[in-house]
C-alpha cells in the first residue's frame, strides 16, 4: 500500500518535472519566436548570431539575466518587494496543472479545470499590484493600479465567454471539454461559440497586458510599468511569468474553442491511419494550436497601436461585456430549443 | 451611421488590412546588413582617423605651422615645436585627441600641405581612453596602416588636394615658392 | 475522520479573532477585514456542517453569504472613498459627525 | 491520522493567519496575509469535498473582494496610519466580550445534536460532481434567492458607482 502511495506520488513528481521543464522551454522559445516573427513583419531579421539562427539567444538571455545584480530601491517595502514576482510567476505556472496536453496526459485531472484557470489568473493580479505599491516608485505605481483594473475588467469578459463553452461541453472538466467538442462537425466551439471565441481572444490579450492593450508597461509613458524597479533575476521571473501566461491563454483557448489535442471527425475518416498513431502525437497538434494562437499574438503587437486608457475601458465594459451575455443567452437558448 | 461604416465596425475592416499588411511584409526579404560580417563600401571621401601623411621619401610633410590647430573648432589639436639645426622648424609632438574631435574636417582644409588627413578607418573603439590619444608616431603609423600605397595618392588626387599644389603666388612669398621650386 | 466540533471550534476561534479585531482597530479597512474573517468563520461552519450532515443546502447558504459579501465589500469600500476624500482619514473616531 | 494532521495544519495556520490580519499595522501587509489566510480556507474547503465552493472562494474572495481592498487601500494615505496607536486604549474590554463570546459558542456546542443525514452523501457528489448537484439545487429549490442575490449585486454596482463617483462640477 505504501509502496503504490510513493509510486502514484513520484509519477506526480515526475509529470510536474516534465511539465515545468517543457513549459520552461517553450517559454524561452516563445520568446525567440516572437523576436523572428516581429522581425520578419518589419523587414529585419531578428536575433541571429548566437547559434545556428539565433537559436541559442532565448539561453544566452537567460544566462545573462540571472546573473545579473539584483537591485532593490531602498525605500521599497521589502518582504512584498521580494515576494511580488515570486507571486506572479507561480500563479502562471500553477495553471499549467491542469491543462490537457494529450489524452490522459494532465497532472491533476479535477473536475473544476475551468474555475481553477480563472482563479491562478486572477491571482496574477496580486503580484502586479503588490510590485507596484512596493517598488515605491511613481512609474511602477501607476503601471500597476492599471493593469490590477485592466486584469479585472477583462477577467469578467473572458469568464462569461467561457461560460458558452461550459454550456455547450456540460462540464468543468478541462479533458471532458476537449472530448466534448468531437461530436461536432468542425471539431472545435471555436465555429458555433464565435462570438465567445473573439471575446476571448480580446480579453486575452488584455489580460496578458499584451498589445494593443500593454497600458501597465506602455513604455513611452510608464519606462516599464510594474517592474520598472526590478533587475536580473527577479524581473526574469516576471518576463517568464508573462510568457507563460501567453502560453496558458494559448493553451485554454486551444483546450476550449479550438479541440485541444483532437482533429476534426472528417480528417480521420480521410486518413484513417490516424486513429493508430500513439497518444502523445497528438501533443504535436495540440502544440501546434497552441502556437497558432501565440503567433496571432504576436502578429497583432506587430501590426496595431496602443488604445487610449478610456477607450480600454469602454471596450471591455461596453463591447466584450453586453456581447457576452448575448452569447450566453443565445448558446443557452439554442441548447434548450435542439 | 451608414450601412457600411457600420459594416465595417462589425467586422473591423481596418484592422484586418493591417494585419493582412504585416502578414504580407513577413515574406518580404529583410534589409538588415550583418554589420560585422557584412560591410558597406566607404564612400570616397569619408572623414574617419586621423593619419600625419609622408611623402615619398617616407618623411613626415608636417612643417609645424600650426594652422590647423588654429582653425580646429573643439581645440583638440596640440603642436610643439623648437628650433632645430639651422633655425628650421622641428615638430617635436603633433598630437589629437581624438575622442574630442568631431570630424569636421576644417584641420584638412587648413593644412597646406596635405600633412594632416582623415583616414577611411572608422573601427577603432576600445576599452580605455588611452589609445585615443593620439600621438606623432600613432599618427604616422596610422598612414602607413591606411594610406600606404596607391590610396594615398588617390586620396589627394581625388578630394583633399592641398592647397600649395595649385597656389600660384607673387613672387616674394617664401615658403610655398621655394618648395615649389624645388621640384 | 475528523470530529465535526473540531470544525466547529475552529470557526468559533476565528470568530472570535473578527469580533476582537472589530472592536479594538480603528483603522475602517481594517475593521471591514475583520468582518470578512467573521464571514469566513460562518462559512467554515456551514461547509462542515453540510459535509456531516451529508446535505448540500448548507453550501449554498455559503454561496449566497459569498455574494452578500462581495456586494457588501462594493458598497463599503465605496463608502471609505467617499468619506476618505471628505475627511482625508480612514479613522473611525474622528468620523463624530453624526453623533447627535 | 493523516486527516487529522492535514486539519491540524489548517486549523493551525487559519487561526494564525487571522490573528496575523487583525494585528498588522500596513493594511497592506494585512491583505496579503487575507489572501493566505483565504487560501487555507479553500484548501479546508477541499478537505470537506466542497470543491465548487473552494474555487468561488478563490475567485471571488481572493481574486474581486481583496484585490477590490488592496485598491482602496493604495488609492489612501497611509504614512498618518503608521504613526498612530494599533489598538483602542480599552482593549483588554474588547479581549473580554470576544473571550465571552467563545465561552458562550463552546459551551453550547456541547449539546449539539447533528440533524439526520441528508441525500448527499459523497457518492452521490462524486458521481454527479459537486458542481452538478450545487446546480441542482441552487437552480431549482434556491431559485428565488438566486434571483434575489443577483438583484443585490445589481443594487451594490449602481450604489457603488454613486458613492464613489467624483461630482462633477456644473
Amino acid at each position: 500500500m505504501y509502496i503504490d502511495l510513493m509510486l502514484n506520488i513520484g509519477m506526480i513528481l515526475l509529470k510536474i518535472a516534465v511539465v515545468i521543464g517543457v513549459a520552461l522551454l517553450h517559454v524561452a522559445y516563445a520568446t525567440y519566436w516572437e523576436r523572428k516573427v516581429i522581425g520578419h513583419m518589419q523587414v529585419r531579421l531578428g536575433p541571429i548570431e548566437v547559434g545556428p539562427h539565433g537559436l541559442l539567444q532565448p539561453i544566452a538571455d537567460g544566462v545573462k539575466l540571472f546573473f545579473k545584480e539584483d537591485i532593490i530601491p531602498a525605500n521599497a517595502d521589502k518582504p512584498l518587494f521580494y515576494i511580488a514576482p515570486v507571486i506572479f510567476f507561480v500563479s502562471t505556472m500553477t495553471a499549467l496543472s491542469v491543462l490537457p496536453f494529450f489524452e490522459g496526459f494532465v497532472i491533476a485531472d479535477i473536475n473544476i479545470g475551468l474555475l481553477f484557470l480563472f482563479a491562478m489568473s486572477s491571482l496574477g493580479a496580486y503580484g502586479i499590484i503588490i510590485s507596484g505599491w512596493s517598488s515605491n516608485s511613481k512609474y511602477a505605481f501607476l503601471g500597476g493600479l492599471r493593469s490590477a483594473s485592466q486584469v479585472i475588467s477583462y477577467e469578467i469578459a473572458m469568464g462569461m465567454s467561457l461560460v458558452g463553452v461550459m454550456i455547450m461541453a456540460g462540464s468543468l472538466n478541462l479533458s471532458d471539454i476537449v472530448k466534448a467538442q468531437q461530436q461536432y462537425p468542425t471539431g472545435m466551439f471555436a465555429v458555433p461559440q464565435f462570438l465567445g471565441f473573439f471575446i476571448f481572444t480580446v480579453s486575452a490579450l488584455a489580460e496578458t497586458n499584451r498589445l494593443p492593450f500593454d497600458l501597465p508597461e506602455a513604455e513611452s509613458e510608464l519606462v516599464a510599468g510594474y517592474f520598472t524597479e526590478y533587475s536580473g533575476f527577479r524581473f526574469a521571473l516576471f518576463f517568464l511569468g508573462e510568457y507563460t501566461g501567453m502560453l496558458v491563454m494559448s493553451s485554454i483557448s486551444a483546450i476550449c474553442f479550438l479541440g485541444g489535442w483532437t482533429v476534426p471527425q472528417f480528417i480521420t475518416g480521410w486518413f484513417p491511419f490516424l486513429l493508430q498513431l500513439p497518444a502523445w502525437f497528438w501533443v504535436l497538434v495540440f502544440l501546434a494550436k497552441v502556437y497558432a494562437f501565440m503567433f496571432f499574438y504576436y502578429w497583432v503587437r506587430a501590426t496595431l497601436p496602443r488604445y487610449r486608457y478610456d477607450q480600454l475601458m469602454s471596450i471591455g465594459w461596453k463591447m466584450l461585456i453586453p456581447l457576452a451575455l448575448l452569447n450566453i443567452v443565445v448558446t443557452a437558448m439554442v441548447k434548450i430549443l435542439l | 451611421m451608414t450601412a457600411a461604416k457600420l459594416i465595417r465596425a462589425i467586422f473591423f475592416i481596418e484592422i484586418l488590412k493591417g494585419l493582412a499588411l504585416t502578414f504580407k511584409t513577413m515574406f518580404t526579404p529583410a534589409v538588415t546588413r550583418r554589420y560585422p560580417k557584412v560591410k558597406r563600401p566607404v564612400q570616397p571621401g569619408f572623414r574617419g582617423l586621423h593619419a600625419l601623411a609622408k611623402d615619398e621619401n617616407g618623411k613626415m610633410k608636417c612643417v609645424g605651422c600650426g594652422l590647423c590647430g588654429a582653425y580646429c573648432p573643439s581645440k583638440c589639436i596640440y603642436i610643439y615645436t623648437s628650433d632645430g639645426k639651422d633655425h628650421k622648424k622641428v615638430v617635436d609632438r603633433y598630437e589629437i585627441e581624438v575622442l574630442r574631435c568631431i570630424y569636421c574636417g576644417f584641420c584638412v582644409e587648413a593644412c597646406p600641405f596635405g600633412a594632416i588627413t582623415l583616414s577611411e578607418h572608422y573601427e577603432y573603439s576600445d576599452y580605455s581612453r588611452e589609445p585615443f590619444y593620439m600621438t606623432k608616431d600613432k599618427l604616422l603609423s596610422n598612414w602607413d596602416k591606411h594610406f600606404a600605397g596607391e590610396k594615398g595618392k588617390r586620396y589627394f588626387r581625388d578630394f583633399w588636394r592641398p592647397k600649395s599644389e595649385d597656389f600660384i603666388g607673387y613672387e616674394g612669398q617664401a615658403m610655398f615658392k621655394g618648395i615649389k621650386n624645388e621640384k | 475522520m475528523v470530529p465535526l466540533n473540531w470544525y466547529l471550534v475552529l470557526s468559533a476561534i476565528v470568530f472570535m479573532i473578527g469580533v476582537f479585531g472589530f472592536l479594538t482597530r480603528r483603522n475602517i479597512i481594517i475593521m471591514f477585514m475583520s468582518i470578512e474573517v467573521m464571514l469566513n468563520a460562518v462559512n467554515i461552519s456551514l461547509v462542515s456542517l453540510s459535509h456531516y450532515m451529508q446535505d448540500m443546502r448548507g453550501q449554498i447558504l455559503v454561496f449566497f453569504i459569498i455574494t452578500v459579501a462581495a456586494a457588501e465589500a462594493a458598497i463599503g469600500l465605496a463608502i471609505i472613498i467617499a468619506l476618505f476624500r471628505n475627511k482625508s482619514t480612514v479613522h473611525v473616531d474622528e468620523m463624530s459627525e453624526m453623533k447627535g | 491520522m493523516l486527516p487529522e494532521l492535514f486539519f491540524g495544519y489548517y486549523a493551525a495556520m487559519i487561526v494564525f493567519l487571522s490573528v496575523l490580519v487583525i494585528t498588522r499595522k500596513n493594511p497592506v501587509h494585512s491583505v496579503m496575509w487575507m489572501l493566505l489566510l483565504f487560501f487555507h480556507i479553500a484548501g479546508l474547503y477541499l478537505f470537506l469535498n466542497a470543491e465548487f465552493i473552494a474555487a468561488i472562494q478563490v475567485i471571488v474572495y481572493a481574486g474581486a473582494i481583496l484585490v477590490l481592498f488592496l485598491f482602496v487601500v493604495l488609492l489612501l494615505n497611509l504614512r498618518e496610519e503608521l504613526q498612530t496607536a494599533k489598538f483602542i486604549r480599552s482593549w483588554p474590554a474588547g479581549l473580554l466580550i470576544s473571550g465571552g463570546i467563545i465561552v458562550a459558542i463552546i459551551s453550547a456546542l456541547r449539546s449539539f445534536v447533528l440533524a439526520p443525514q441528508g441525500m448527499h452523501t459523497i457518492e452521490f457528489i462524486k458521481r454527479e460532481t459537486h458542481t452538478k448537484a450545487l446546480g441542482t439545487i441552487l437552480y431549482t429549490e434556491y431559485l428565488f434567492p438566486f434571483e434575489i442575490a443577483s438583484l443585490v449585486l445589481l443594487v451594490a454596482i449602481i450604489g457603488a458607482i454613486v458613492l464613489a463617483k467624483k461630482k462633477t462640477r456644473s
